[in-house]
């Protein structure tokens, strides 16, 4: 987890010969995830059909937007486990404003997601103030959200039932014409709205210089401690969008969720380049990472790989390809 | 003489830059070669590529008459060659006399076991033979840039080299430490051992070198024997343009109005009873041996340590400074003494470094003014002489001295009105050197005031309108520029060393 | 060990007199497990005794459970209602109780022991073997189905899956099973992987969902892939989704056990054996099929929960 | 996950006066956990009951062991999320071997022991070798690892009943008289002897060496590849010991088991002390901190909290007790 900077300087080294241009590189980030998909396409005939690959992009949604917001913070050099069941408490959250107290859905949903920022900024408080190191603050803050989940909904699922709308936001399909989930656009827009943020705000450019310095960030008269829990609270609250969109499409929140999706969500990140001692680290990365991990799970399932089989693969698969992002990045 | 080591026509390139271009150099048993050269010109690159670091683009090697093609560090090591890098190597977290054995740690048992007896033994022997004053329990970490320094110097003469190469060895050190160096390193060379010594500090050039080899943008220039030369030519040699004449500066006026005014202020740390003012558009030098609390003077004013007791008074206003953020809307900057770390974020681009105090300045509802921040890091790279072969390159690719100039950009950016300096200049090349001594004059000239903290007393001496000294945490003198002169310094600066 | 003396529960840690049952469940924050604390609860109430309820996170892990035991054992309890996640790993702890004269009551799969006073229980293997029979005779007798099954291990989910596979493949030679895959009972990844075998098997004629997260997941996957009405769902157990989804036709229906029985009919055992009196050694909850046209009535009423 | 540099430097200066012992240090880092101990004896009649802190500890072993071997990785800035599952895969082939292959059970607890050792040495070398983030590697190997056991298992739990002699290994008591169950003993055992590696060897030192500055440590001439290696195939080796004990204790292989047991070993690790960025650590902090963790959730249950509750108090103990040493440590 450290920088390993002879290596860095190693790897220079090489790029003395024709230095590719900026947008190549980002091309061939996309190489592994080209890779999978061509063969999966090969492999089966029903892995290129439309409804598949919506199908795909929808499984990507949650877990990506979980991934972007785990971005950040990954690249603060901190890290992120509360992401599953704050997610799962937000959604219940939303559950009780709209279904218990029959208040409006965009109350439901605008409190599922401050749910989730208020979480974020409470570990961004107990990281900053109290100096808690973010694995254990946040590590608490995921039993704490999941314990509430269970104790606010009595353990039981709410049902949106009797609010046929809220099903829309994640299914409905608002683009008239083309067939593509809400859900899916809306990971989208988030994804180009993190990455503007990460690289045309002070926020983005701060959260750089965080995690690659933190001392000396500080001593440029930077309130550091301002900005991660402002970090954290950003990503608390694509944590608490995560919630609402999978109450939606679940038509129902379920307070027993969540835990291990903080997992899917860093591999999701870490395969997508960002690096977990902080400093640098790509939306676009993230994004990739996601559909990685999510082509991944879909075509194995389409070709009916014995379940336990799927997980060696995807494990062999993970290695190979961050191995092929690092060979590229070794020699663009 | 035999020549001990000999490089030829060594050349070498990074993306963007070309480090070195046919670069020789040779060095005989039992003498001491300076190798001297403007920031960037390719000192410390030539020396990574002869402790096999860096690889060569081109060019033969020779030790003892033998071809020799460096590998790694080990493989240099077994070679008999050791180094004291530019930058800090040791591992914080460890001891000092683990930091020096690391890797050669006395075995026992299995040859899996420390004898951390004979590893404390043997620690305390070398600081006797050294006569260091360390304690080889104490952690790294703990312990002042300087005496990090010592620590790697400990540690390269440890290995009992034949040839050791010392890359700036006393940036951080103060006139005691620096003797003491040199009389280990009159010691080596009645041994025979053969050194590199590279340093932009020309007094000492004359003190110790026989020859000295001058580099320029990459290129080797010429060699010269130090005795039959004028330390005007090898700077001439070396930078090949005029230099700033420094005047000394004209004395304070004491009617001028007060910026700063510490009144007793003691720390958690080791300051105690601080008592000093600052005038508008003065420099105000520190001195005081390593180790004496002048950064943490700075850390008390910038918001870093908590203060205990006493008062802070900024433009006649009582102030709680509790972190650098405020430190820097209050108008105070802080060039910190150990840039790496609490300096630059060397990870990121010139440019990023050179607007991170001011980012503020160029943004519009948070969205950052990326042009803006080319034009203007563009402008001070310029300014300040930074090279380096864009403002994309990231910091950590840019040599020591030049690091040091975007440090500084990023100050003058920020345009406070009290600027802390603590060793400004340290690792900057003699024409560099002068181009910082004009850049303060100038400030103060403009009505800034600047505390500089110094090792280096001609410097101290010559920049100051007054001149703080300092020793084991205490103030024990304010001396105006007429009178202060360097045994008065030294004398303050040893005022409770004795007892 | 030494304090033999004091299982006659005169220092109970539970500070009321009543007699203190402590329940060890396979799992609590689903909702099978909490219909069953619900039925417990009830019993609890009516007969005046005390319950703890409490169990892992998955039925994976059998030694949490064990643990949770143990530490149950130190509470001195007059009874104890377990389900065993492993009754084999389980047997030391069960010697112990059986040491200190707590009587074990065994619930949902049983335990492979003698040691337990009575055992509440409906077989899995039936119940899924029914819901095999409603699937064949939805689809015709032929075509190709498939398994969403909440768990690879556990005792349930194989029961389950091999109660539903064996029927067909003992029965309905002209049924195909042609992929069975396992969705941890999150409703979420059970959709994606029901639609993932949709994706793979465009002929699929029926799908069987193993638990309630399972089956909902189903129904699901069955409506983002617009096919309802061209493949037949069944589930396994109930809740407000699949009671609504069987209302509205999305699923042909369930098999259901009786959790709240279950639950109760612990604790009315554990109760009798603490008084002395004689139980049953099994008490069979039983286990029922429900669709559209029996949701209503009352025998069905009671065994489903919202 | 970064150190504080500048607040490190203000805590050291302070040590100026009256450097206190480092063995009231070590008593210190104790304190939460004996809090904790008070308020259960206190709250609960039962809770210090031999046979209760027999079963406290039993509980601890398991998981200790594991955090042992994880100590090792977190200080040379690595992690290892694949421990819970490769400890299921080592108890899987113990019981292949017990059982299966009916060899003598010093066999397959070697066996067991080995399989941990060489997915460990496969970590190290991906890491090192293919330069893969050590998130990355043990996240593969995790899911690798997990399919394997459940393939050569063939998903179902293999029991050693007709082998009385193997559940001795866990349950048993060599020690005549006091009934201290024998994975009490190992793991005390094996705490001391990771200690003393930590501590005593050159491994010990090359670990803390290359998590405070792993350049600087290839710089003064440590292979530090092959010694990264070294430390993976070591703490998988705790990681199949782990397994065999598990496998022991539960007279039974569980291939389903360890998912989730990565998080409560890194957990114990970094409650004791130790930081994820590397450098530093001790081993009694991480035994300290899997006695707080099994203390707390014994004492809840003792205390009969309702489950949900439970984690919610976990979640803030945890931050309580990190945060009491943080204060000692300043104060110290
Ligand atoms: N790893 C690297 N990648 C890219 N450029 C490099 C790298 N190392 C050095 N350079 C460039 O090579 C040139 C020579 O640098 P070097 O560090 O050798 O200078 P130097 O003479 O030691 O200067 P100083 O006195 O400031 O230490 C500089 O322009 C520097 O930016
Ligand atoms: N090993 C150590 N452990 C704790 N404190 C130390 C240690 N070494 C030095 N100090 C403290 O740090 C202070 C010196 O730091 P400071 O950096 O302020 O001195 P300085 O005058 O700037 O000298 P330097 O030239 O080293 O920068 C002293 O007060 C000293 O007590
Ligand atoms: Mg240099
Ligand atoms: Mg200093």
């Amino acid at each position: 987890m450290k920088a390993d900077t002879i290596d860095q300087i190693t790897v220079t080294k090489k790029k003395n010969k024709g230095i590719p241009s900026n947008t190549l590189q980002q091309v061939l980030a996309f190489s592994s995830l080209v890779v999978l998909v061509i063969f999966f396409s090969f492999a089966s005939s029903s892995f290129m059909q439309w409804s598949n690959i919506v199908g795909i992009l929808l499984s990507t949604a949650v877990i990506g937007i979980l991934a972007l917001g785990a971005t950040f913070v990954i690249i603060t050099g901190g890290i992120d486990l509360s992401v599953g069941t704050v997610m799962t408490l937000s959604s219940v959250i939303t559950g009780i404003i709209i279904v218990n107290s029959d208040l409006p859905i965009i109350v439901g949903v605008v409190g599922g997601i401050l749910t989730g920022a208020l979480c974020g900024l409470l570990c961004g408080l107990a990281i900053t103030k109290l100096k808690i190191p973010p694995f254990v603050a946040t590590l608490a803050m995921m039993m704490i959200a999941k314990g509430l989940a269970l104790v606010i909904s009595k353990a039981a699922p709410i049902y949106f039932t009797d609010k046929p709308m809220f099903t829309k936001i994640a299914l409905g399909s608002i683009i008239p014409g083309i067939s593509i989930p809400n859900a899916v656009i809306i990971f989208f827009v988030l994804g180009i709205i993190a990455a503007i943020i990460l690289s045309k705000t002070i926020l983005g450019r701060f959260n750089l210089a965080i995690g690659s310095n933190e001392d000396a960030t500080k001593l440029s008269g930077v309130n550091v401690d301002y900005w991660k829990m402002t970090i954290y609270t950003l990503a608390g609250a694509f944590t608490g969008i995560a919630g609402v969109l999978m109450a939606s499409r679940l038509n129902s929140a379920q307070p027993a969720l969540g835990q291990g999706y903080e997992l899917e969500a860093i591999a999701a990140v870490v395969i997508g380049g960002t690096s977990l001692s902080g400093g640098k680290g790509t939306i676009i990365g993230t994004i990739i990472g996601a559909l990685i991990m999510s082509v991944l799970t879909n075509g194995l399932r389409v070709l009916s790989i014995p379940q336990e089989w799927q997980t060696v693969v995807v494990g062999f698969v993970i290695i190979l390809a961050v191995y092929m992002d690092i060979l590229r990045r070794g020699k663009g | 003489m035999s020549k001990l080591l000999d490089m030829q026509n060594i050349s070498k390139s990074f993306p963007g830059v070309k480090a070195l271009s046919n670069v020789s150099l040779d060095l005989h048993h039992g003498e001491v070669l300076a190798l001297v050269g403007e920031n960037g010109a390719g000192k410390s690159t030539l020396m990574k590529i002869l402790t096999g670091i860096y690889e060569k683009d081109d060019g033969e090697v020779f030790l003892e008459g033998q071809k020799i093609n460096v590998t790694s560090t080990k493989h240099a090591q077994e070679l008999g060659i050791s180094i004291i890098h530019q930058e800090l190597n040791l591992m914080k977290d460890l001891s000092i006399a683990e930091n020096i054995f690391i890797g050669r740690e006395p075995r026992g048992l299995l040859n899996f076991f420390i004898k951390d007896q004979e590893l404390h033994n043997k620690t305390r022997e070398l600081f006797k033979r050294l006569s260091l004053d360390l304690n080889g329990k104490t952690k790294v970490k703990d312990l002042t840039v300087a005496k990090q320094q010592m620590v790697e110097i400990a540690k390269a003469l440890s290995f009992d080299s034949k040839i050791l190469i010392m890359d700036e060895p006393t940036t951080a050190l103060t006139d005691a430490e620096i003797d003491v160096l040199f009389d280990i390193i009159a010691n080596l060379k009645a041994n025979g051992v053969g050194i590199i010594y590279i340093s932009h500090r020309m007094d000492e050039l004359k003190r110790i070198s026989d020859r000295i080899t001058i580099m320029r943008d990459g290129e080797y220039i010429a060699t010269l024997n130090t005795k039959e030369t004028e330390m005007s030519k090898v700077i001439q040699l070396m930078v090949g343009r005029e230099l700033y004449i420094e005047s000394k500066p004209t004395v304070s006026d004491s009617n001028r109005e007060t910026v700063l005014e510490l009144k007793n202020v003691s720390t958690n740390t080791n300051l105690k009873d601080i008592s000093f003012e600052l005038k508008k558009g003065e420099i105000l030098g520190f001195a005081g041996l390593m180790g004496a609390g002048r950064t943490e003077v700075a850390n008390a004013i910038f918001g870093v340590d908590k203060i205990r007791s006493g008062e802070i008074i900024l433009q006649g206003k009582k102030v709680q400074i509790t972190s650098p953020s405020r430190a820097v809307k209050q108008g105070i900057g802080y060039l910190s003494e150990d840039r790496k770390h609490l300096g630059l974020v060397v990870d990121m681009d010139v440019k990023t470094n050179i607007v991170m105090s001011s980012i503020n300045d160029y943004q519009t509802l948070g969205f950052v003014n990326d042009q803006n921040i080319a034009k203007i890091s563009e402008e001070y790279v310029e300014r300040l002489k930074v090279k380096t072969p864009s403002i994309n390159q990231q910091i950590k690719f840019l040599s020591g001295g030049n690091q040091q100039k975007v440090v500084i950009a990023k100050w003058l950016l920020r345009d406070c009105d009290i600027l802390i300096f603590d060793e400004p200049t340290r690792g900057i090349d003699v024409g560099a050197k002068g181009e910082i001594y004009k850049l303060l004059d100038e400030l103060a000239e403009k009505g800034k005031s600047i505390i500089m903290i110094s090792s280096e007393l001609p410097e101290v001496l010559r920049m100051s309108h007054r001149i703080v000294v300092m020793s084991e945490g205490r103030i024990t003198g304010i001396l105006n520029s007429e009178e202060a002169n360097q045994e008065k310094i030294m004398e303050l600066a040893t005022a409770y060393r004795e007892g | 060990n030494d304090k033999e003396g004091s299982s006659e529960g005169e220092k109970e840690p539970v500070s009321s007199d009543k007699p203190y049952v402590a329940i060890v469940s396979k799992g609590f924050q689903h909702q099978f497990w909490q219909a069953v604390k619900q039925g417990a609860e009830k019993a609890a109430d009516e007969f005046d005794v005390k319950i703890t309820f409490e169990g892992p996170e998955t039925e994976a892990q059998v030694d949490k459970q064990i643990e949770m035991l143990r530490a149950v054992l130190d509470k001195k309890p007059a009874a104890i209602g377990f389900a065993a996640l492993d009754s084999k790993a389980s047997i030391p702890l069960l010697d112990e109780a059986k040491e200190k004269k707590i009587p074990i009551v065994a619930f949902d799969s049983g335990v492979e022991s003698e040691i337990p006073v009575a055992t509440a229980s409906t077989d899995n293997t039936a119940a899924a073997a029914l819901a095999a029979d409603k699937m064949a005779e939805f689809i015709g007798e032929k075509g190709e189905i498939a398994l969403v099954v909440h768990d690879q291990t556990s005792l349930t989910g194989k029961g389950r899956r091999d109660g539903f596979k064996n029927q067909i493949e003992s029965k309905y030679p002209n049924i195909k099973i042609v992929d069975i895959q396992y969705g941890e009972g999150d409703p979420l990844k059970s959709t994606d992987l029901a639609k993932a075998i949709m994706q793979a098997h465009p002929n699929l004629k029926g799908i069987f969902g193993s638990n309630e997260g399972s089956a909902i997941g189903v129904v699901n996957a069955v409506q983002e892939m617009n096919k309802v009405g061209k493949i037949v769902v069944v589930g396994f157990d109930s809740g407000k989704q699949q009671i609504d989804a069987i209302k509205s036709g999305l699923m042909a229906g369930a098999v259901t056990q009786n959790p709240v029985g279950i639950g109760y009919e612990t604790v009315k055992a554990a109760v009798a054996a603490i008084k002395g009196e004689s139980v049953e050694k099994t008490i069979d909850t039983g286990f029922y099929w429900y669709d559209k046209d029996n949701i209503d009535t009352d025998e069905i009423k009671a065994a489903i929960y919202e």
